[in-house]
């Protein structure tokens, strides 16, 4: 099941990936959370589930939208120089193109390509000495300070024995209290990003003189 | 009856899959957006199965019916967008107009 | 018919489902405890169900019904209300976000009641901050141009479908 | 398996068939609108008949509300959203599919866009 799954989100990435009208992109990255969200929910990771539905599939969609309509819907054809396949057409638009554009578009995406393949070989590199999935000696589950902790002391007992936080839901107690200064500081970054982009975006005001608020 | 819930959700997995088809191939975006539509339909059947196959299907509803409001916005938006972009381009503004040509 | 204007049928269905919306997301906030969910998934459903309203009902509706000064309160009050339970604990003696400081009472009970009423607190102040920064991302990235039909004006509600 | 369970297995079963219906059609229809109906109908019924099912599963419960809700909330929405599509490919002028043989004369252009195939 996790692979139809995991072959599924493979097939969208790809389809994101290599389209050039960055609203179908968008549409596919929708449907990629979507599975994505099945895939947490197939793994009992019901939070995370939800979170990846509310953000991944709702509100992402639509901001990236929004920033499509300011930044207009083509990827262009310059900043898509091939990087090992080379047809006729961008040979010609090569051609055509006066100075050294492509070629240092060229440049820029085999640097990107080389700092992605850097990443993904570390990444992998580190694979290897992690534990399997839902293992049960993995060191977070074994450490008496981490799961051990939240999973046998914070929810109250069902015989009314009171746990060190209460809630049912282990992942809420975990933000709120346990890791409560995190949580302050995850939500001071929602706020901070909000206020970058109105610093960015909102036209200074005008003056009272026209007709209110500048829109 | 697990067995029932496991056809059924390997069912409906296959069926993203040919939809996926449809995502992929295009050839308009309105394909894609009606396909990645149909996905999140399935997406919310998928749900609720599983939420099913696990013995607690309260916690995985509550996450479908998100799923059923989130969908609808979602895909309400790429259309809102684009009836804008048509009628920016039928009003010949200048700024958005040459993009949209393939 | 004018296609600048959003469908009839769309508005007519949207309109009801934004308060159910609404509800839903409050649902989740206070429910975050129990199940999955919580202060961020709330409050990003909560501003997806406003999102829906500003795009079925066009942007004067959303500006005029939003001000947006009223959303740029609600961000650092968001931020203002988790912190101040924190220091709220502070004063009462105990542990930043200690919520057990928020009551003298030694019963272990009521102590346990405080850590409800304090999680519940900044669920809240996290919700207040999600909904109030999405919605002020999306209206920001996405303001109308000048001629945009998106704005929804007088000429265009006269020429179309009644609102 | 009692009865009721049987009755829901084969509403699940004929939903998944349903659905999977419904991808074929979005599959192989020529064109957007005509997909469109597969999407729309199947979709909408088969999760329909599929939520149905479950709820005979959950019994009277907390759990079929929810799932009443659900299936309430998708027949409302989908059309809407279908609707909406259909609505959006002719604004933006996408070209309806015709028989080669066909008769049938295309209806006017929508208003500032043109035919796209």
């Amino acid at each position: 099941m996790e692979d139809l799954i995991l072959a599924i989100l493979v097939g969208l990435a790809l389809a994101a990936v290599r389209l050039k009208d960055l609203l179908a992109a968008t549409a596919v990255l929708g449907a990629y959370s979507l599975m994505m969200a099945v895939l947490w929910a197939w793994m009992n990771a019901l939070d995370v589930s939800f979170t990846e539905a509310a953000v991944g599939a709702g509100i992402s969609t639509v901001l990236m939208l929004a920033a499509i309509v300011r930044v207009g819907r083509r990827e262009s054809s310059r900043d898509r120089a091939p990087l090992f396949r080379t047809s006729l057409g961008t040979f010609r638009s090569r051609i055509k193109d006066e100075g050294g554009r492509a070629a240092h578009a060229r440049g820029a995406r085999f640097s990107a390509f080389a700092a992605c393949a850097l990443v993904a070989v570390g990444l992998l590199y580190g694979i290897p000495d992690m534990p399997p999935v839902g293992s049960h000696d993995a060191p977070a589950l074994v450490h008496p300070d981490v799961a051990q902790r939240y999973l046998h002391k914070s929810p109250n007992r069902e015989d009314g024995t009171l746990g060190e936080v209460g809630p049912a839901n282990i992942i809420t107690s975990v933000l709120g209290d346990y890791r409560g200064y995190d949580t302050m500081g995850e939500t001071v970054v929602i706020f901070t990003a909000a206020l970058c982009v109105v610093l960015l975006l909102r036209p200074a005001p005008r003056r009272r003189s026209k007709d209110g608020e500048g829109a | 009856m697990n067995h029932v819930y496991i056809a059924a959700t390997v069912t409906v997995l296959f069926g993203v899959l040919v939809v996926l088809r449809r995502v992929i191939l295009g050839p308009t975006v309105h394909d894609r957006i009606l396909a990645v539509n149909v996905i999140g339909t399935k997406t919310i059947v998928l749900l609720a199965l599983v939420g099913f196959l696990y013995g607690r299907p309260g916690f995985f509803l509550d996450i479908a019916l998100a799923y059923a409001l989130i969908n609808f916005i979602a895909t309400i938006a790429v259309l809102r967008y684009m009836e804008r972009r048509a009628a920016l381009r039928s009003r010949g503004a200048a700024n958005l107009a040459e993009e949209d040509d393939q | 018919m004018s296609h600048h204007t959003p469908s009839p049928i769309l508005r007519y269905v949207a309109r009801p489902t934004v308060p159910f919306i609404q509800l839903y997301a409050l649902y989740v906030l206070g429910h975050g405890e129990d199940g999955p969910g919580g202060g961020f998934q709330g409050g990003v459903i909560f501003a997806a169900s406003i999102v829906l309203l500003a795009l079925t009902e066009g942007w004067p509706y959303g500006r005029g019904q939003l001000k947006r000064g009223f959303t740029d309160a609600l961000m650092p009050f968001g931020c203002l209300v988790y912190s101040g339970v924190g220091a709220l604990c502070l004063l009462g003696g105990g542990a930043f976000l200690g919520y057990e400081a928020l009551t003298t009472s030694l019963d272990p009970h009521v102590r346990n009641h405080m850590h409800h009423y304090g999680l519940m607190a900044i669920e809240a102040g996290v919700m207040i901050t999600v909904t109030s920064s999405m919605l002020t991302l999306f209206f920001e990235m996405s303001r109308p141009e000048p001629g945009d039909p998106w704005e929804l004006d007088e000429e265009d509600e006269a020429g179309g479908q009644h609102g | 398996m009692t009865v009721l369970e049987v009755i829901a297995a084969v509403l699940v079963g004929i939903g998944a068939l349903v659905m999977l219906a419904g991808a074929a059609g979005v599959l192989r229809f020529p064109d957007v609108y005509t997909r469109l109906h597969a999407a729309g109908k199947g979709d909408t019924l088969g999760q329909a008949l599929m939520l149905v099912g479950l709820m005979l599963v959950a019994g009277l419960t907390l759990v079929t509300v929810k799932l009443v809700f659900i299936v309430l909330l998708v027949l409302l929405l989908n059309p809407t959203a279908t609707h909406a599509l259909a609505r959006s490919a002719w604004v933006v002028g996408i070209k309806p599919w015709v028989r080669k043989d066909a008769q049938t004369e295309l209806p006017p252009e929508p208003e500032g866009g043109s035919w796209k195939t």
